[in-house]
């Protein structure tokens, strides 16, 4: 079984690639047949990634040669820790929106099932590519496939959303070929387009020119995918008016993983060293604080839920970059290193999630987007009213829930790296969500609702979501909590440890 | 001494500047793409400056596999017997795969025009957010 | 694009009419010289698909329609990629596991490992060349079909 | 609306500088010897006593342990250029299923009193046993379909995912 296990990895992608042709075909014939085979090549590849990840926790990373060629002559997959850790993550939160877009999709794009779960698909199959890929050109292409997919799931729903998807698209694809030119700078100087051969490669290189230019192409073109503060404006509209399961994924998901590639690319490629020689984790800090501060401040201007929700994500990417800006200077454990990142990175996954999710609920309900009208949700929709109040404290950062946990440890490593501001900026942004998401659940559970009588209001009939838009968001709740409490248990760690040393991040300065 | 350092400076100028004249052109092109995606309002020129854009990379990375001298790059013993070399085969296949992309972007591109003038009536941005913001009222 | 019986022109359906077929010639040959010559998958397909579009701008929507329906077009489309995937399982296959995905020389054609390379790539490029064909047409009908005036009533396709 | 040609400017000066910047340093168009044609440099070291070890075919120990050092694959053999004294290819072991199980990977000039260690871009493999290795003549076919296959996978992936996508926005149909 492990010898076929090194398969895996190419099959995560291929698998999704037939499928959503399948789909295609299937769907010409009998549209009602897409979901079943959409929601079955999730769940295989779930189960397969689970396996990736035990046998890479357990043996060595996989090193698979696509084609048979040795790495530098071919393409070569490399699936370490952290690309495993991303995998499960990525597909988790697929299968969560997979579960519930049955319902909303039904009711949202009645007429395109057949070509929105195709696409659907071909989104994970980029996701997927991109965190396996040991290649730059090749992480390239697999970003075009996720960006394309997810460009035209966001326009799927007309309206506003064409214009949000217009503007991604236009900031998208400069985001790019600006990460086009980085590889092709790298390969005018080194000759090689492998991750770990330009890595061998570059150090010589760390004072030429074209290299620093490269590095600064490679991180403005990875911002804008991942919506780094000063490149975030097509973030809010494409947020806000995509169908909610598309809404999870851009925010939990797509963002992430571009984070996840800047990630690859800058300890990687250019490794430690060359970060520690230009003052590029400093800028990062500042940038991320910036971040943190105006997400949370635009998060509160806001009237619509997600609009909000959206400027939010804008602030948790903050989070993430800061800790990725702190992460060579700290060295004590357990909050060394990239692991207050990658934390973040999983956490933020589940409760923009879940919160995603339940404003969708709320719009597939009764068509509300806008805060002010949701006086009586609480007693109208109890289960996922009170989803969302467990994400709202998790993102608030109240113990014991997950955003408490990385909130702190990215804290922790700001002290120890003595950056105290960031340590300010990071308890006025938790105020902030305080008074952000505070809004939300007074208006559910204590406003009135206008124009009615009172003795109306204490006994309104109980109008909850239908079963399988309800399942998922329960459990992305309740692993807000759950995950907490192994985060703080250590659980995880090892796995976390594992990414450390590979990037040689455990070292003492 | 006035002259080697005319001298100097004239080979500094042909081996750094116009020697690389393929970077340039691509330099300008690209500056052109960018500005017509930033300051143009009609979505279909946007378009078309990222077309320009994104056509300029692929001049850059077709330079950086010239050769001067350099034959198409497919295997024949008349060539290798005459002394001449390939030129590099490996951005042509880069930039094969880049241009699809770049085609794919631009018909996603068109179709979500096409829908924005069903929608709004017009492809001028600033029109369509003088809408947006009279619908928001 | 022309609806009207009067719009058109002898002169250039005429010429078109013979062009079609050397140029849909020339993808074909473009796409199985891709091996030893300049071409492949992808022009070749581009090819024809621009030879589906001088088709639909010399005549109708609709009878382009006729002649290259939407059943074709998914069917070329599937074909192309299955072709594609396919060969890819094959190889890890035909070798029980050995050999790397898309690793070619594996699958047994001839008795020959060049050669099974050889036979697989020209296979990969006829995938890309029968996806390209379909994508191009697809996407040129979709775009058309909306600009289209709508004489009531929906096109039926 | 007067604002917004400012701000294109500035982005342009931007860039513009950026891609000056970096421009500098890039190898001059058309050299081949450049590094995505031929080689990169990795370091030198000094020659005394290690050519003739170069010239009967050993592999110097300092030279080994300067690769590992760098993390580069260890060497298996080394044989002098037929064409110049002064150069020499260094072989490593390639691990393939099918075929010559080394290839060439390092390359060493003797320059003065130093020897200056080079890897091969990894074109050269292409462009000289490309034929052999697949039996295709033209280069740019078997680089897009065999070494680089998946990329072109993807690549179709892309252009099938476009043609999806228009489908999805524009069409009223079935689907």
């Amino acid at each position: 079984m492990s010898y076929f296990i090194e398969h895996f990895p190419v099959l995560i992608v291929v698998i999704s690639l037939l499928s959503s042709i399948t789909i295609l075909v299937a769907g010409w014939i009998n549209n009602k047949t897409s979901y079943f085979i959409f929601i079955t090549t999730i769940l295989i590849q779930f189960v397969a990634a689970i396996f990736i990840l035990v046998h890479v926790l357990t043996g060595s990373p996989i090193h698979y040669w696509l084609g048979g060629w040795k790495p530098p002559w071919g393409i070569e997959y490399v699936v370490d820790a952290l690309s495993a850790y991303v995998l499960v993550i990525l597909l988790f939160l697929a299968l969560a929106c997979g579960i519930y877009s049955k319902k909303n999709i039904e009711h949202e794009l009645p007429k395109k099932v057949v070509s929105f779960y195709s696409i659907f698909q071909l989104l994970i199959a980029g996701l997927c590519g991109v965190a396996v890929t040991g290649d730059v050109f090749n992480m390239y292409v697999f970003i075009e496939i996720m960006s394309i997919a997810a460009y035209a799931l966001i326009a799927s729903r007309g309206k506003i959303a064409l214009k949000a998807s217009f503007t991604y698209l236009v900031l998208g694809s400069v985001g790019a070929c600006f990460f086009l030119i980085g590889i092709g700078l790298l390969y005018s100087v080194t000759g090689s387009l492998n991750m770990h051969d330009l890595s061998l490669l570059l150090p010589p290189l760390y004072g030429n020119r074209v290299v620093q230019a490269a590095f600064v192409f490679f991180f403005v073109g990875l911002s804008i995918k991942m919506a780094l503060f000063p490149l975030h404006t097509w973030l809010p509209d494409a947020h806000a008016f995509a169908p909610a399961e598309i809404s999870a994924m851009l925010s939990g998901i797509i963002i992430e993983v571009s984070t996840y590639a800047f990630i690859r690319v800058s300890f990687s490629v250019f490794t430690v060293n060359f970060l520690k020689l230009l003052p590029i984790l400093d800028i990062l800090c500042w940038v991320a604080g910036a971040a943190i501060i105006v997400g949370s401040l635009l998060a509160i201007t806001q009237l619509n839920l997600k609009r909000m929700l959206a400027y939010s994500s804008v602030a948790n990417m903050g989070y993430i970059m800061l800790a990725v800006g702190l992460s060579t200077s700290v060295v004590s454990e357990p909050w060394n290193g990239l692991t207050p990142a990658l934390m973040h990175i999983l956490n933020h996954a589940l409760m923009k999630g879940c919160l995603f999710l339940v404003a969708g609920v709320f719009i597939y309900k009764a068509d509300l987007w806008l805060i002010k009208d949701f006086q009586g949700l609480g007693k109208r929709m109890p289960y996922t009213c009170a989803a969302f109040v467990v994400a709202a404290i998790s993102m608030i950062g109240i113990p014991p829930s997950v955003g408490f946990v990385s909130k702190l440890y990215i804290i922790l490593a700001a002290i120890e790296a003595k950056k105290i501001i960031f340590v300010a900026l990071l308890l006025l942004s938790s105020l902030l969500n305080l008074v952000y998401f505070w809004r939300v659940i007074e208006t559910m559970y204590m406003k009135k609702v206008e124009g009615e009588e009172y003795s109306l209001l204490t006994h309104v009939s109980k109008d909850e979501a239908p079963f399988g838009m309800l399942a998922p968001v329960l459990i992305l709740a309740s692993l807000c909590i759950v995950m907490g409490f192994f985060w703080l248990a250590k659980i995880p760690m090892p796995l976390l440890n594992q990414v450390n040393s590979m990037f040689g991040l455990n070292k003492m300065p | 001494m006035e002259e080697r350092k005319q001298i100097e400076m004239m080979e500094c100028l042909f081996t750094k500047i116009l020697a690389k004249y393929n970077y340039w052109i691509s330099v300008i092109l690209m500056l052109i793409g960018l500005y017509a995606i930033i300051a143009k309002d009609n979505l279909i020129k946007k378009i078309i400056g990222l077309n320009i854009f994104q056509t300029a990379i692929f001049l850059f990375f077709i330079s950086l596999g010239a050769i001067k001298g350099g034959t198409a790059p497919i295997v024949s013993e008349e060539i290798v017997s005459k002394g001449y070399v390939y030129v590099n085969p490996l951005p042509h296949v880069l930039i094969l795969t880049a241009i699809v992309v770049a085609v794919a972007t631009a018909a996603v591109a068109f179709s979500l025009i096409i829908r924005i003038n069903e929608e709004y009536g017009t492809i001028e941005e600033s029109e369509i957010f003088e809408k947006l913001k009279e619908s928001e009222k | 694009m022309k609806e009207d019986k009067g719009d058109r022109s002898i002169v250039i359906e005429t010429i078109s009419r013979l062009m079609l077929p050397f140029i849909q010639l020339f993808s074909m040959y473009v796409i199985i010289h891709a091996t030893c010559g300049p071409g492949g998958g992808f022009q070749g397909g581009v090819v024809f698909g621009s030879s589906v579009i001088l088709y639909i701008i010399t005549f109708s929507l609709t009878d382009g329609r006729k002649r290259f329906p939407e059943l074709v077009n998914i069917v070329l489309n599937s074909c192309g990629l299955y072709i594609y995937l396919g060969i890819g399982l094959l190889s890890i296959l035909f070798s029980a596991g050995a050999a790397q995905y898309l690793n070619y020389g594996f699958i047994p054609f001839t008795g020959h490992f060049e050669e099974n390379r050889a036979l697989g790539i020209e296979l990969v490029e006829i995938g890309i060349g029968l996806i390209v064909m379909a994508t191009v047409a697809s996407i040129f009908f979709n775009l058309v079909h909306k600009a289209e005036p709508r004489n009531g009533g929906e096109e039926t396709d | 609306m007067k604002r917004l040609p400012i701000l294109a400017f500035i982005l342009i000066g931007l860039l513009g500088f950026l891609l000056i910047y970096a421009y500098e340093d890039i190898p001059v168009f058309g050299d081949p010897d450049a590094p995505p044609i031929k080689y990169t440099k990795l370091f030198s070291m000094a020659a005394q006593g290690l050519e003739d070890q170069l010239n009967q075919g050993l592999i110097p120990k300092e030279l080994i342990s300067k690769l590992e050092e760098r993390g580069f694959p260890r060497p298996s053999r080394v044989e002098s250029d037929p064409g110049s004294q002064n150069e020499w290819n260094v072989f490593i072991p390639k691990e393939e299923s099918h075929y010559a199980k080394e290839e060439k990977y390092y390359f060493i000039l003797k320059e003065g009193n130093n020897l200056t260690v080079y890897r091969y871009a990894f074109v050269v493999r292409w462009i000289e046993k490309g034929f052999e290795e697949t039996g295709v003549p033209n280069m740019v076919t078997y680089g897009l379909a065999d070494y680089r296959g998946y990329d072109t996978l993807g690549e179709t992936i892309v252009i099938f995912t476009a043609g999806i996508s228009v489908i999805l926005l524009l069409r009223r149909g079935k689907l």
